[in-house]
């Protein structure tokens, strides 16, 4: 017994670190932590160092050499450094607070299925097809045109657009899960069906999960901007990095600014989350394949 | 047979390449043609990792730090990529474990055969070739008509697909080929098939066979010679028969004592402890922290081999000291009278989408015994144990618990019921929440049965004391612990709502040979302790010898014999039964 | 979405031109004119494909006397003709028209003399008939046409054919501009039983096939009456959804002339060597409406209020990059008649509109706060009503403006923002004072103006019916005082338009004209390739 | 069945746009009369159940309607641009999936090493960026400002079949495949280094195959099957793109029809263009099934 235990003593800090530590060790984690970071932050406290108002107007249209500016003017005569300061927030809740509602209903949905298998899996699953089977953009565009473009209507037509793809990847990621022993252990205590789902599934799925959430924040960035460029924004000469390309994008020779810097910015948020993605997802194939010994 | 040696492994060792960590080391190895050497150990142990450098291959991550191996006349250590490459397949070949994975199974057997002997332009011509795939095919019992050698993997069955990597090693005629537990997973039948057709080839043919196992038994009735690994380096090696009548490192001393044997009928003792992970290896015998009979001496520096007698040498000071395992401790099986029914099955069939795959079963389990459920895959073993443990839906007939009918579902029956049958799993990797503490995940049933978590807290405690585990275990998560503690936390969530019945489902099948006889051990103790009724089911015949007081022999869905353990196993009735254990290699019976 | 064809340019999608009258009533008989500059210069020559570019989608639609969009303009003129045109000074002159001649004899009188040998594309030859057909088909309440106005003061009983080539116009009131009415480019003559379907005109060029959405393909018509001012084998209009689209395409030469470009590219496609840029002015408009039935803009305090609140210089700089001419409340730019009280540029006056609030009860507790609204289709009007709501945090909380963008679709329908509330916005294409007049009172009353107590009603029918240039800018100023101090338009500026076009194509004049291209070259006639 | 399901769907969903599509055409020209004429015109004065009943059988008869805003017939309008947008799609998704199945094997087999890092860097970036912004560079950089190599617009002339103007096709199939190709490729990264790490193929080394069979014959068919799945999901998505880039390129395909027609209230192109885009949804993922079943012998053997 005790040379058992004098082995574990050594063998205590061998607990491979959490998913998220471990994630972070990477380079490319790091990386896309500093950028997202990064931008984050300009969107956060971008509006206080922001030199004019967000719609003030300054001179006159696409102008690029104005006294008090950087970058000049944009489409509308406004300050296109303050509106890029100003721009990041609301695009960053939006796309936050839809991708929480696709993962969260994807997330409910898909491990549902995956548990209940049968007849209630193929249910959710043709239900979500049927979903699935209207292109992103496309379903947006019908629904806003709808009921017009409101930022509640934007978050819950992008959330629940992106919610069957969730619900793909994570059913499939606990399909695998729910096969597994300790889920008959749970069962075989009588456990109720929200409890295994929810308490021994899901914290199963997390590195799925994380991927998903980060892979479907960038695509509700890139759908919320897309949908700005169809015309369908709520609140139209609202600072907002998407909306701001497709404003000044028929100036785009005459002032690049108002389209470089918005995009850059997306471009380096979208590559930050990537990153962190890529990282979440290499270190979780590392840990599924994990028990294969030698 | 030649005495040339097929096979030479000089000073080998392979690293780590993160960081530079010592894999394997010292190797030192011969292997005359014609002749098998059977290289055994622990998981982990490195076995795999010098069989796939004979072919000059080191997986991802490893790298050969020094030595040679030759095959034949070849150093191929040392060639470069296209030349390695041209060895491979051809002057020597590899055999891996498990074949269903090992062949592609997106392509016809057939061409997987063919590219082969194209990769290494042997024959000549495509008939040729395709005369030498047909020859190979005949050699190891396999149809050899086109039609057969278009299937694809998938369509075979489990030693058909062994046979055709056998084929597939041997269809260049190499001078060296490395099996890597090529009958891991395949049942005891076919076993005795493949591993007569690796006789029977490895001879005619003067190969010089590498054979990686950790089924001593296997290697007995195989192999010519042993090497035993542990923690990288060879602790012991010479003829099988020196190494099995008279063992002179302590852990191979330990290996044949944890070893069941279908025999007799043996009390197997366990071992505490495990091998330690690259890196984190002790200075010294690696193996002197689990060792009785370690002295300081052992933990200064690596031993020498030392030779023991005949051709046989082992790595320990005290090699030539005669010293037994203390299996004194065996303990008397209980011959006392007859425990009252606890879970009584009458005429259960059980199937999966309308397929019966269970028929007409009824059993007995009772107090304060153990009944082996014993049959090969597919039997329906694992079909009745489930539902008796409330698992499996789609049955009939009749399942009593202490008189009492059970319901079919889990969900469905009492909580007292649901308690009083607790069920250990195949897998202790995958029956532990690895989100969860082990604290958690063993509290869980007194949780489910309105225990507070704090009342639960002590009880944990006791209970992972009954499992001979300190109560800090409590706090770690199911991926810091081993694979013997894993099942032994398993075993205790069963055990703390004070079960009446314990159901075993191959509960040791994923364990090291050690690890599987102190879990037996436990089990057995904890029967007699607590009065549990207990159902082992399990695919391993001489296992069932040393725990089982009575015995079940399921095949193709029914059961075709029960009794006592002894005289089923010792004097079995059915034809059945007798192939069975006839086909189970034996130690004792081959060192006769 | 494909329909912001109007952006900051101003023009809009429904575009409405009817009739626009002159101030040059003496003209009475007309002749040829000698103002076709084009006429005189040399003969160009002859063949090649032109490909005109144009914004427009799915909406397209053909029709001799109907048009909502920049492509349908394009493709109607290309077609069809009117009886009379315009010159640089809007007076309705013969050249390019069908007419010989055209007389008004009476305020309730006009004859036109037809052009000999005007053949129809399917060679028939045009008539009286013809005429009578198409100004019935206009008088039509039942058919989408731009008829409207003609309506109140014609009837199809005054439509009189004296013979095969005269015409004689009868009319219920007094009219002493209908002649400019015979020169609204809607107004076209089509072959007498034409259903809007088969599109048969008279022009140099006959239509091959139309494709909403894609293009519409005109072939050379050899029967043409002015043959020699025909010069390509053929034109292609294209339709573009995107505004860059389409300059891009221009600047990639895969068009030779793009219609109506957007002011954000003026700076680039005029830095093109290859390229020329046309700007022009018309008087096309764009305004907010208050509606002087509806509250708080019942309240005349708070309608002079809010035009003392607009900052114009600003909302041109902003919204037409200064592309426009600043707007006092007064339409009919390019009537002689514009602003004839000569009232002063009105300004941006905080205290003042401050006071008048006061007077009527709102302050910084008590503030005015109306929403404003603007279709999503017509980019000019998001933008000012954005710049207004912007101007208006001026007067610190005492006026506060909603600007709501409204789908398309639901502002113009029946039930839509347009027409049925108190502050939207609209716009309109050039036209003299009176024809204004008469289409914001009648046909679109989209302020409610004039007030029942008001003479501006009488005013209006008088002054149609006066003959005497100086008698009639009286009363024409008169009504201007009325709207001026009253009324419930704020129009804050009159804005331009903008073409480019391929060095290729020459022939091309600048001059001031309703339409873009200069007409769209009547018709792609007079322009060629070098 | 699904089909059915979405069909209705369309349906009530068009039925829930505010204004009616007569109102929508009329605009400013609307008068009580008119529109109860375009209404009954179009069908609109009959209930619901009638209107989708009469819809369905019509499409199932053939008949696809009329467009309300060009007053021709569905089929004749839709017809040839359907035929351009698939085409358009099907070369950019001929196109995407051996690039990506080449970025991607070729990632998976120098994994963590430069081609690697460097490929999954630019798909990255190339995923950041949305369609819009990708095609105007382009267009920027091949068409106008920096060289006029390209056209930068697509001109199909009515009728012409979409190959009448292969060069103008260039940039809009760039941009669409620029957009799809990364996700693909990481999907096919991913597959490859399971399949990679995989004991069959770690056999086929074994057994002496040199790296490319083992790589083509050995690991990209197993790798494909999987990756089927995701690439029909992309194929999906690229159809959504279809809408921003035919905008972009003047493209005449069904994605700018149905931006107009949602605009003008045109039900029966919308309805129309939904289900044929909700169709070739539900089709791709057949064909990936089937195409999964035709690289997965244990699938497709247990067909027959």
């Amino acid at each position: 017994m005790s040379s058992e235990n004098a082995a574990e003593a050594k063998f205590v800090d061998e607990r491979p670190p959490s998913l998220v530590r471990q994630a972070f060790r990477l380079r490319r984690t790091q990386i896309g932590a500093v950028l997202a970071l990064m931008l984050i932050s300009v969107a956060l406290i971008g509006p206080f160092l922001a030199p004019f108002g967000s719609t003030e107007y300054v001179d006159l249209p696409n102008t690029l050499s104005v006294p008090g500016t950087i970058f000049g003017t944009d489409y509308f005569g406004q300050d296109v450094l303050s509106r890029f300061l100003f721009g990041g927030r609301t695009i960053l809740i939006l796309a936050i607070l839809a991708t929480s509602i696709g993962i969260t209903l994807g997330t409910t949905l898909g491990l549902t299925a995956a548990y209940l298998r049968g007849r209630a899996d193929e249910a959710i699953m043709r239900a979500l097809d049927v979903v699935l089977s209207f292109p992103q953009v496309l379903l947006s565009l019908v629904v806003i045109s709808m009921f017009g473009p409101s930022n509640v209507l934007i978050i819950f037509t992008v959330g629940l657009s992106t919610t069957p793809r969730i619900a793909r990847i994570i059913r499939g990621a606990a399909i695998g899960v729910v096969e597994r022993d300790f889920i008959s252990a749970a069962e075989a205590l009588g456990e109720s069906r929200k409890r295994v789902v929810f308490a021994e599934v899901l914290p199963n799925v997390t590195s799925s999960l994380l991927v998903e959430m980060n892979l479907r924040l960038t695509y509700s960035v890139g759908l919320i901007a897309s949908l700005a460029f169809l015309g369908f924004t709520p609140e139209p000469n609202a600072a907002n990095w998407g909306l701001m390309i497709q404003e000044n994008r028929v100036a785009l020779t005459e002032q690049p600014w108002g389209v470089i810097l918005p995009t850059t910015a997306l471009a380096l948020l979208t590559i930050g989350t990537g990153l962190i993605g890529d990282g979440f997802s290499r270190v979780s194939a590392g840990i599924d394949r994990g028990g294969k010994g030698e | 047979m030649s005495n040339a040696a097929g096979l030479r492994i000089v000073d080998l060792r392979l690293n780590v390449v993160a960081t530079g960590n010592d894999i394997v080391d010292e190797i030192n190895l011969t292997i005359e043609k014609g002749r098998v050497l059977g290289l055994v150990g622990e998981s982990g142990s490195g076995k795999t990792t010098v069989g796939l450098a004979v072919l000059s291959h080191a997986r991802r991550g490893v790298e050969v730090a020094h030595g040679q191996i030759f095959c034949g006349d070849t150093e191929v250590l040392g060639l470069d990529s296209e030349a390695k490459r041209k060895i491979r397949g051809g002057l020597v070949s590899y055999v891996p474990q498990d074949p269903a994975s090992s062949l592609n199974p997106a392509l016809r057997i057939g061409l997987q055969l063919l590219e082969v002997l194209e990769a290494h332009n042997f024959g000549g011509s495509d008939e040729a070739r395709k005369a030498r795939i047909k020859e190979m095919m005949a050699e190891v019992l396999l149809p050899t008509d086109d039609e057969y050698l278009e299937r694809y993997p998938h369509q075979l069955s489990g030693g058909q697909q062994q046979r055709v990597g056998l084929a597939m090693a041997f269809a260049c005629r190499p001078s060296v080929i490395v099996l890597d537990e090529p009958t891991t997973g395949l049942d005891v039948s076919t076993q005795e098939h493949v591993l007569k057709t690796i006789r029977q080839l490895t001879r005619d043919h003067g190969v010089a066979a590498l054979y990686i196992t950790h089924d001593l038994a296997v290697i007995a009735d195989l192999a010519d010679d042993v090497a035993v690994m542990y923690s990288g380096r060879v602790v012991e090696q010479g003829e099988v028969s020196e190494i099995f009548k008279n063992p002179a490192h302590p852990y191979t001393r330990h290996l044949v004592a944890a070893a069941p044997d279908i025999a007799s009928k043996k009390s197997i003792v366990g071992l505490a402890g495990r091998a330690q992970s690259p890196g984190k290896r002790p200075v010294g015998c690696a193996f002197a922290p689990r060792c009785e009979l370690a002295e300081d001496a052992c933990r200064v520096e690596f031993p020498k081999m030392v030779s023991v007698g005949g051709r046989q040498t082992a790595a320990c000071i005290k090699a030539n000291q005669k010293v037994a395992v203390s299996v004194a401790s065996s303990k008397a099986m209980s011959t006392r009278t007859r425990g009252e029914p606890a879970v009584e099955l009458v005429s259960v069939s059980a199937g999966y989408s309308g397929n019966t795959v269970v028929h007409d079963v009824s059993l007995t389990v009772r107090k304060g015994e153990c009944l082996a459920l014993v049959g090969e895959s597919g039997s329906g073993k694992t079909t009745v144990s489930r539902a008796i443990g409330g698992l499996h839906r789609e049955w009939t007939g009749s399942i009593r618990l202490n008189g009492r009918e059970l319901k079919p579902m889990a969900r469905q029956r009492a909580i007292a019921d649901r308690l009083a049958i607790q069920y250990v799993f195949q897998n202790p990797y995958g029956s532990l929440n690895p989100r969860r503490t082990v604290g958690d995940s063993i509290a869980r049933p007194l949780v489910v049965d309105g225990k507070s978590k704090s009342g639960a807290r002590q009880v944990v405690l006791d209970v992972l004391d009954k499992v001979s585990l300190p109560g800090s275990y409590a706090n770690k998560y199911p991926d810091q612990l081993s694979g013997g503690e894993r099942q032994r936390i398993a075993i205790a969530r069963a055990l703390v709502s004070e079960p009446e019945v314990l159901v075993c489902d191959e509960v040791t099948s994923a364990l090291d040979v050690l690890v599987q006889a102190a879990i037996v051990d436990l089990l057995g103790d904890l029967r007699r302790q607590l009065g549990l009724a207990m159902l082992f089911v399990t695919h391993n015949l001489p296992l069932v010898r040393s725990i089982a007081d009575e015995v079940a022999v399921m095949s193709e869905g029914r059961i075709v014999e029960v009794g006592p353990s002894e005289s089923v196993i010792g004097n079995p009735q059915q034809q059945y039964t007798q192939s069975l254990i006839s086909a189970t290699p034996s130690i004792e019976r081959s060192m006769r | 979405m494909e329909q912001q064809e109007i952006e900051t340019s101003g023009l809009s999608r429904r575009h409405f031109i009817q009739g626009v009258s002159s101030a040059a009533l003496a003209a009475g008989i007309l002749s040829s004119s000698s103002l076709s500059a084009f006429a005189a210069s040399a003969p160009g020559k002859k063949g090649g494909t032109l490909k005109v570019g144009v914004v427009g989608g799915a909406n397209d639609l053909f029709d001799a006397n109907y048009i909502v969009a920049k492509a349908d303009q394009a493709r109607l003129m290309s077609t069809f003709e009117t009886l009379l045109t315009f010159d640089e000074n809007f007076v309705p002159v013969t050249a390019n028209g069908l007419a010989e001649s055209a007389k008004q004899n009476s305020p309730t009188k006009v004859t036109v003399k037809l052009r000999k040998g005007v053949k129809f594309h399917d060679g028939t030859p045009m008539t009286a008939d013809d005429v009578i057909a198409t100004y019935k088909r206009l008088l039509d309440s039942s058919k989408k046409t731009t008829g409207k106005p003609l309506r109140t003061f014609l009837d199809p009983s005054g439509l009189v054919k004296l013979d095969d080539l005269t015409v004689e116009f009868n009319l219920k009131a007094p009219n002493v501009d209908f002649l400019s009415s015979l020169a609204n480019y809607t107004y076209a003559i089509a072959k007498a039983g034409y259903d809007g379907k088969t599109q048969i005109g008279t022009s140099g060029y006959s239509l091959v096939s139309f494709t909403p959405g894609r293009e519409s393909v005109h072939k050379r018509f050899n029967g043409y009456w002015d043959a020699k001012n025909v010069y390509f084998d053929e034109v292609r209009i294209i339709d573009f959804a995107d505004k860059t689209a389409l300059v891009n395409a221009l600047i990639a030469k895969q068009i030779d002339i793009a219609v109506d470009i957007p002011f954000e590219q003026f700076k680039t496609l005029k830095s093109k060597k290859y390229l020329n840029v046309i700007e022009n002015s018309a008087g096309a408009w764009l305004a907010f409406c208050m509606r002087i039935d509806i509250k708080p803009f019942d309240d005349n305090n708070v309608r002079q209020a809010l035009r003392l609140l607009v900052d114009r210089k600003q909302m041109l700089n902003r919204v037409l990059s200064g592309h426009g001419k600043m707007g006092n409340d007064l339409y009919g730019y390019i009537d002689a008649n514009y602003n004839a009280n000569g009232y002063e540029q009105r300004k941006q006056d905080i205290p003042a509109a401050l006071a008048l609030l006061k007077k009527s009860g709102y302050s910084k507790s008590n503030p005015l706060r109306v929403e404003l609204t603007a279709p999503d289709d017509t980019g000019g009007l998001v933008l000012m009503i954005q710049t207004l709501a912007e101007q208006a945090k001026k007067t610190d909380g005492v006026v506060i403006i909603d600007a709501k963008v409204i789908d398309g679709g639901t502002y113009w329908s029946a039930k839509g923002q347009y027409m049925n509330t108190g502050f939207y916005t609209t716009y309109w294409s050039g036209r003299t004072y009176l024809a204004q007049a008469a289409a914001s009172m009648d046909s679109y009353p989209e302020t409610k103006f004039p007030p029942a107590d008001s003479s501006f009603r009488a005013d209006y029918l008088k002054a149609s019916g006066t003959a005497n240039a100086k008698k009639r800018r009286e009363i024409v100023a008169k009504m201007q005082k009325e709207e001026f101090e009253k009324g419930g338009y704020i129009i804050p500026f009159f804005n331009n338009f903008a073409d480019a076009y391929s060095t290729k194509v020459k022939g091309v004049v600048a001059r001031p004209s309703q339409l873009n291209m200069d007409y769209y070259a009547h018709g792609f006639k007079n322009i060629w390739f070098n | 069945m699904t089909l059915f399901i979405v069909s209705l769907l369309i349906f009530a969903v068009t039925q829930a746009l505010p204004s009616d599509p007569a109102e929508a055409m009329l605009g400013r020209e609307a008068t009580p009369e008119a529109l109860a004429a375009l209404r009954a015109d179009f069908g609109l004065d009959k209930p619901i159940v009638v209107q989708y009943g009469n819809w369905l059988f019509g499409i199932l008869g053939g008949d696809l309607g009329t467009s309300y805003a060009t007053s021709t017939p569905v089929s004749e309008y839709i017809g040839p641009r359907v035929g351009a947008s698939f085409f358009l799609l099907l070369i950019a998704a001929v196109g995407s999936i051996p690039l990506s199945i080449v970025v991607g094997a070729n990632a998976a087999l120098r994994r963590d090493r430069k081609f690697d890092t460097t490929s999954s860097l630019v798909s990255l970036i190339l995923a950041a960026m949305p369609e819009f912004v990708v095609g105007t560079i382009l267009t920027i950089i091949f068409s106008t400002t920096v060289w006029q190599l390209l056209p930068a617009v697509t001109y199909l002339e009515v009728g012409a079949p979409p190959w009448s103007d292969l060069q103008g096709l260039i940039l809009p199939v760039l941009t669409l495949l620029l957009a799809v190709t990364p996700y693909v490729a990481r999907v096919m990264r991913a597959a490859m280094v399971e399949v990679l790490e995989s004991d069959y193929v770690e056999m086929a080394r074994l057994k002496g195959m040199d790296e490319r069979t083992v790589l083509w014959r050995h690991a990209l068919p197993n790798a494909v099957g999987p990756a089927f799945q995701v690439i029909a999901l992309n194929l999906a998505y690229l159809a959504g793109g279809v809408i921003i880039v035919e905008r972009l390129f003047n493209f005449p395909g069904i994605g700018s029809a149905l931006a107009d027609a949602v605009r003008s209230r045109d039900l029966p192109v919308i309805q129309f263009l939904a289900l044929i885009i909700a169709g070739v949804y539900i089709l791709t993922n057949l064909l990936a099934d089937i195409g999964t079943v035709l690289v997965t012998p244990r699938l497709r053997t247990r067909l027959k």
